[in-house]
């Protein structure tokens, strides 16, 4: 059903009214009688002994309630943070995971790491009481170079050269049989810069327990509270989950960083528990700085192997990626099975090999950020072929139409464990091209030049595996949890319809996306549909929101519910007109019978689905409420072209944005307004690692971008008007045929804008972010980056 | 954090070393310095109130005086807390040169660092301040030396 | 110590430490929680309002420094069902995602649009945001929104 | 924060003896600076003193050649003056929007933050601070890394500034900051051309070998060939000492190319 609110319409968010009144409800807006204030007083050293922690000052102090430090958790058999999946080296054994306690017992890994919390009746009591603490800290050398980590000093008493695996994907004979034929091989090394995440809201925590029932209620900025639920019970062991309420309100973005389980909340929902009053916590920013877990850092050297005609022959790819001072939930996974297995990108080379060491530093840990693996595989790959585009002089557009696979080719096998379903890699590439009038791009470098600026384009073509699940392949990959979606779908009485959904919403719009969705099948009015997500209290278990997967999961779960609903409406409908039930066809909002004029709308039967007059009961049950748990049997693959044009002002060495397109291919869109919100967030975070953004630690272990006078997040005038467009190839095994569309933009871009700037320089590689005075020193130095 | 430089002071080596060891003139030479008490062999306590700009801050320093060489070298080891701010450390080789039996050449090495807040949120700060504190000592410790 | 603020038309006499601020006193005291705290070196301006009828960062204002003034919050612009023209060209050019910075924005925004007298562009939008971060956009269709804004203001 | 006594005070005199007075007092203006120092609890003044109810503070007036801009006038309004454009232009992109909104000229010269802006200005053009005391030239204003010649208790209570034939700034902004990495003002009065510097050194300076080339030739040329000395330069994450030399010598040349 076509309508101004079904599926393909850009409807206005129903969040929205909330949001520009001031009446969102995120976790600190959220309040309790009698709540107390957690301050958690955190490492200034990168790595140091803690031998012993006198807390008696702060217990004195005026407002303190309690003081917990990393021995009363540990006494009180709190578990530690665990990673949530496992990897194993090249020899086959399990990676090596050191103890990741949620408060330091007797040594601290990276600045920030909490080792005490310290509750007051005041925000104020409990900041004096922290500062009353006196830890006695023996300061270690730091290990902060993850180049030379694995020489470096110890640092986990359980991590031999502080490696967590030594991982390898894809046929190293095969390939290096490949380099042995090749008539040209491109090689690039590369550093993918540390980025901190920076949702604008900063992440909160508020614990209550309920000495009555014995039940815990914490509400915390997560992405997926379910599975924040399932660590704290099964892990951290605050409660079973029947007594384990976790509710994520309201969200102010999260980009991977909220999807994992911190110190911070477990601390908490503990101390709660512990003080059977609800303790409330937020972060201040330079904690976020400190303890959101950072993304990227990882250093690379790749070779491309090119036949005579520019074909592509093997690929080749050393990386080591660093994993910060612990693993944190999802860790191990995004060097490894969300990136080695992007190696092939949109193109067909026969013989790949990556081989990824993970090293343990002491910074903060690394995590899965907006695109969490796939966009350092796209920089590697994109970064290397327009090198080699460039080495032999062929057009770097012409050189990736070469190499591209062909829409006949689908369903394709890569050598690196992905099998893409769908695809027309040079339709988006064409229509970007056009968008980016590539054909006036010399002339207008030449009036770049007359006007002393370097003018250069670049190019990505990217490719990602999103719709993160499906089960059987995680799991067999080493995930510790199922990846699947839940959706229920609950008819009211009058007709009107509630959906849960295992997704969470931090700015995805699943109250407007999921309700067209409903609207559309069910032909149920738009407006009357909401949409609940964030509360373990109201879903089943479910994992929440990362990967893209929201819509493509999620939503077909709720597809698959919505089928259900239609089957049970039939039955009931075949009932109250006394048809057959293969006799009831459902279509725009009603049920009719075939051949005949006897039709009941939706409303007429959800009613009396819940006034089951005369039911034959042993065959129908009442009511119109159904669930579905959707589990895919592959991944998504969106895939898109990135062009991006820069000006280079030579005497400065700024870096403009002339023009930045961005064509996608993300199957169906439900709602094209949102989906090009999206598009456009990711590529200023894509945009802003290229040029801007960057985590940097001294040598000994010191955060100096720790607040926003340092660490330069992209403003509205750092960034351009974007070009965006779509094309679309159906995902072939989802009901909605969509792909995912969240971290697109953060996927593709950078290769794009650091192509162009190496284009405009005229040099092979700059380091990122290419700041002025690394620009301006790249162009000093003749060439050599 | 490295600084590397040198004085002329008008004076024998001996005085300046001297001078260099007695806890008064340091007091007096370390910009913010409230006291310095000896806590044993080559160690001492020092309360310094730093400021720079805005900040304010009053640190616990422990120094220790380190392969001491009279009246040539010693090193100079300097620890800060600064509780909420951070810390701060830093090494300072200090040698002196007989120019003349009436003038010394002061030579000086510091490697420093600071952790915690400071270096967080300060880090665009942190060469220049460390640059001043140390001409600010040097200066003063010449001044204080000749009257 | 006691002060008196107005905000959004109601006036307020409070007691408050002295070192409490002006984001605090709506927050805490006033129950105005669509004012949000983002980051502590005043640099995101998630909790802008109008003192005065000049957009300030509520953050880095000192309860005693309002004392007197007339305060808005996006609470006292405009109601669902009557929106402020610059919260419904946010609504109709998706210039908001997860929200959080959209009260700020919006309070920024106005103030942008009611000094320009109509002369922005998109380069002057652009530069009149800087003082406010946005994640989730990439400040496209906000900067779309605060032009569209201008004409309907 | 920690806890301070927040003081309003109605004349100079009760300001400064509520200083006196003080075990450790702070002014207060426009509290860019202060109020995230105090929120960082990286100061711990015992009181805050909020020049803001000063009479006669604030505002900007003109007697001849002279531009006299009260030290509580906010950046905003300096921004939209067109007493002197350069000076209005150098105020317009100081911070952001809000910052503008709060900040004064009294407040940024006295904190004399390496970075900002204005100081450029005070040393750039033909100024005189005055304060509770008495006038300070504006080339002896700046001392030292947030450091002036201001005493114990001082407040500046205007900036006087002789109207230029012709100036101009050129700033280029920290990216994360907006902080100057380097600002460069450069002014013409008859056969005198000054270059305020801020943002490169410890404190705002002017660039007399910058000067003595502009004076025999003013044109953008002329800067070529000047060697910027950045021995005690700021070095950051952001800008090494060498860039910032370097920035120098380019801003100064676009700051002339604009006088013409």
């Amino acid at each position: 059903m076509a309508t101004e609110t079904g599926i393909g319409a850009s409807v206005k968010r129903k969040e929205d009214a909330r949001f520009i009144t001031g009446a969102g409800r995120y976790t600190d807006d959220v309040g309790q009688h009698g709540q107390t204030y957690a301050v958690f007083a955190r490492s200034p050293y990168a790595r140091a002994r803690l031998n012993g922690l006198d807390t008696s000052a702060a217990l004195a102090t005026d407002g303190v309630v309690a003081v917990f430090t990393g021995a009363d958790l540990q006494a009180s058999e709190v578990g530690d943070l665990p990673c949530g999946w496992m990897v194993k080296s090249k020899d086959g054994s399990d990676m090596v995971q050191p103890p990741h306690p949620p408060l330091a017992v007797s040594s601290v890994n990276y600045v920030g790491e909490p080792y005490a919390v310290v509750i007051g009746e005041t925000l104020e009591a409990a900041k004096n009481g922290a500062e009353a603490l006196d830890p006695d800290f023996e300061e270690q050398d730091a290990v902060v170079d993850l180049a030379t980590a694995a020489e470096a000093d110890q640092i986990h008493e359980s991590v031999p050269n502080n490696q967590c695996y030594d991982w390898e994907l894809g046929d190293k004979a095969a390939t290096d049989a490949a380099f042995a034929q090749a008539h040209h091989v491109a090689s690039i090394d590369i550093v993918n810069n540390r980025l901190i995440p920076n949702a604008i809201e900063p992440r909160a925590a508020l614990g209550e327990y309920d000495e009555a029932s014995g039940t815990y209620t914490l509400h915390t900025t997560s992405q997926n509270p379910h599975l924040e639920r399932l660590v704290l019970a099964a892990f951290v062991n605050i409660a079973p989950e029947a007594r384990l309420r976790v509710i994520s309100p309201d969200v102010g973005g999260g980009f991977g960083s909220k999807i994992f389980v911190y110190a911070e909340e477990t601390a908490v929902i503990w101390a709660a528990g512990q003080l059977r009053r609800p303790v409330k916590w937020r972060a201040e920013r330079s904690e976020s700085f400190l303890a959101d877990a950072h993304g990227r850092d990882h250093v690379t050297h790749a070779e491309l192997a090119l036949a005579e005609d520019g074909r592509f022959l093997g690929l080749r790819v050393k990386n080591k990626a660093n994993m910060g001072a612990y693993l944190s939930t999802f860790a191990s996974s995004v060097p490894t099975y969300l990136y080695g297995t992007l190696m092939a990108g949109q193109y067909k080379t026969p013989a790949i090999y990556v081989e990824v060491q993970s090293l343990f530093t002491n910074t903060a840990p690394v995590d899965a950020y907006r695109g969490a693996g796939r966009p350092e595989a796209t920089y590697v790959v994109e970064r290397l072929v327009e090198t080699a585009a460039r080495e032999m002089g062929i057009d770097p557009a012409e050189l990736r139409r070469r190499n591209f696979i062909q829409p006949a080719d689908f369903p394709y096998e890569t050598p690196v464990a992905l099998t893409y379903d769908t695809g027309d890699y040079e339709a988006s590439l064409d229509r970007a091209l056009d968008h980016a009038d590539y054909s006036g791009f010399q002339a207008r470098r030449e009036a770049s030049e007359q006007g002393g600026k370097k003018r250069g384009i670049g190019f990505s073509c990217y490719i990602e595996a999103c719709g993160l699940a499906p089960s059987q392949v995680a799991i067999s990959l080493g995930a510790g949890v199922g990846l699947f979606e839940v959706g229920e779908v609950r008819v009211d009485v009058t007709g009107s319809v509630t959906v849960v959904t295992g997704s969470h919403s931090h700015g995805q719009s699943h109250e407007t996306t999921f309700a067209q969705i409903i609207s559309d099948k069910l032909g149920v009015p738009f407006e009357n549909v909401t949409v609940l997500h964030g509360d373990t209290g109201r879903s089943d278990y479910a994992l929440g929101t990362y990967g893209s997967r929201s819509l493509a999961v999620g939503g077909s779960a709720i597809i698959k519910a919505t089928d259900k609903i239609i089957a049970k409406g039939k039955k009931i409908a075949a009932h109250m007109l006394e048809a057959k039930e293969d006799q009831v066809e459902f279509e725009d909002g009603s049920f009719n019978v075939a051949d005949s004029n006897q039709s009941l709308t939706f409303g007429e039967v959800a009613f009396a689905a819940y006034v089951p007059a005369n039911y034959p009961l042993e065959e129908l049950e009442p009511g119109l409420s159904e669930k579905a748990f959707y589990d895919p049997p592959n991944f998504t693959y969106p895939a898109g072209a990135h062009i991006c044009e820069v000006e280079v002002d030579p005497d400065t060495g700024v870096v403009t944005i002339e023009k930045f397109v961005a064509v996608d291919d993300f199957g169906h869109v439900i709602n094209p307004m949102i989906v090009e919100g999206q598009v456009h967030g990711g590529l200023a975070q894509g945009i802003g690692q290229a040029l801007l953004e960057h985590g940097v630690y001294d040598d000994t272990g010191q955060l100096l971008s720790g607040s926003y006078m340092d660490y330069t997040m992209p403003r509205a005038d750092d960034l351009p008007s974007f070009t965006v467009d779509t094309t679309v190839t159906p995902c072939t095994h989802n009901p909605l045929g969509v792909k995912g569309c969240g971290e697109a933009g953060a996927i593709g871009s950078t290769a794009a804008v650091m192509n162009a700037v190496t284009d405009a320089l005229g040099v092979k590689d700059v380091p990122m972010p290419a700041t002025s005075e690394t620009v301006w020193r790249a162009l000093r130095n003749g060439g050599n980056g | 954090m490295e600084q590397s430089g040198e004085y002329r002071i008008a004076g024998p080596r001996m005085r300046v070393w001297e001078a260099l060891n007695d806890p008064a003139v340091l007091v007096r030479c370390i910009d913010g310095c409230r006291s310095m008490t000896p806590v044993g062999d080559d160690r001492f306590e020092a309360v310094v109130a730093a400021r720079v700009g805005p900040v304010k801050a009053t640190f616990n320093a422990a120094i220790a005086l380190c392969d001491v060489e009279p009246p040539e070298r010693y090193r100079l080891e300097v620890q800060v807390k600064g509780g909420v701010a951070g810390f701060a450390k830093g090494t300072a080789l200090v040698e002196l040169e007989e120019v003349t039996t009436e003038e010394t050449l002061l030579k000086y090495q510091i490697t420093g660092g600071i952790g915690g807040k400071l270096a967080q949120i300060g880090s665009r700060l942190v060469e220049s301040a460390a640059r001043k504190l140390t001409a600010s000592f040097f200066e003063r410790f010449a001044v204080d030396f000749a009257a | 110590m006691d002060i008196k603020v107005t905000v959004n038309g109601t006036t307020h006499h409070l007691d408050v430490p002295d070192n409490t601020l002006l984001v605090d006193v709506l927050r805490e005291r006033l129950g105005l929680t669509g004012t949000h705290v983002g980051c502590d070196t005043s640099q995101c301006g998630a909790c802008v309002v109008h003192m005065d009828g000049t957009a300030v960062k509520s953050c880095t204002v000192l309860a005693g420094q309002a004392d007197g003034a007339g305060v808005t919050t996006i609470e006292g612009i405009g109601r669902p069902d009557d929106l402020h023209p610059m919260q419904a060209a946010f609504r109709e050019n998706h210039a908001l995602q997860c929200g959080f910075c959209t009260p700020g924005m919006i309070m920024s925004a106005i103030d942008m649009v009611q000094k320009s007298e109509g002369r922005l562009d998109e380069a002057a939008v652009r530069d009149g945001l800087e003082g406010n971060l946005c994640r989730c956009t990439g400040y496209h269709n906000i900067v779309k929104a605060v032009l569209s804004a201008q004409d309907s203001m | 924060m920690y806890q301070f006594n927040y003081h309003k005070p109605s004349t100079l005199t009760e300001a400064t003896s509520r200083m006196v007075e003080a075990e450790e007092g702070a002014y207060l203006s426009g509290g860019m600076t202060l109020i995230p120092t105090l929120k960082q609890r990286l100061a711990a003044p015992s009181d805050v003193i909020d020049l803001s109810g000063l009479p006669g503070m604030s505002g900007i007036s003109i007697d001849g050649d002279i531009v006299s801009i009260g030290a509580m006038t906010r950046h905003a309004e300096v921004a939209a003056s067109d007493a002197i454009p350069a000076l209005a232009e150098l105020a317009g992109g100081i911070g952001d929007a809000h910052v503008r909104n709060r900040g004064t000229l009294g407040g940024s010269i006295a904190n004399s933050d390496p970075a900002a802006d204005y100081p450029a200005a005070i040393v750039a053009l033909d100024s005189t601070v005055r304060t509770s005391i008495g006038p300070i030239a504006g080339g002896d204003f700046f001392t030292g890394l947030f450091e002036t010649a201001l005493r114990e208790g001082e407040i500046v209570t205007s900036v006087d500034f002789r109207i230029p034939d012709a100036a101009a700034y050129e700033k280029f902004p920290n990216p994360a900051s907006r902080y100057a990495v380097v600002g460069v003002m450069v002014a013409r009065c008859g056969d005198a051309v000054c270059v305020g510097v801020t943002g490169a050194g410890p404190h705002a300076f002017r660039a007399t070998a910058l000067e003595e080339a502009l004076a025999a030739d003013f044109s953008p040329g002329a800067v070529d060939g000047v060697a910027v000395d950045s021995s005690d330069f700021n070095a950051d994450i952001h800008a090494s000492a060498e860039y910032r030399a370097h920035l120098v010598g380019v801003l100064t040349k676009r700051a002339v190319a604009r006088i013409g």
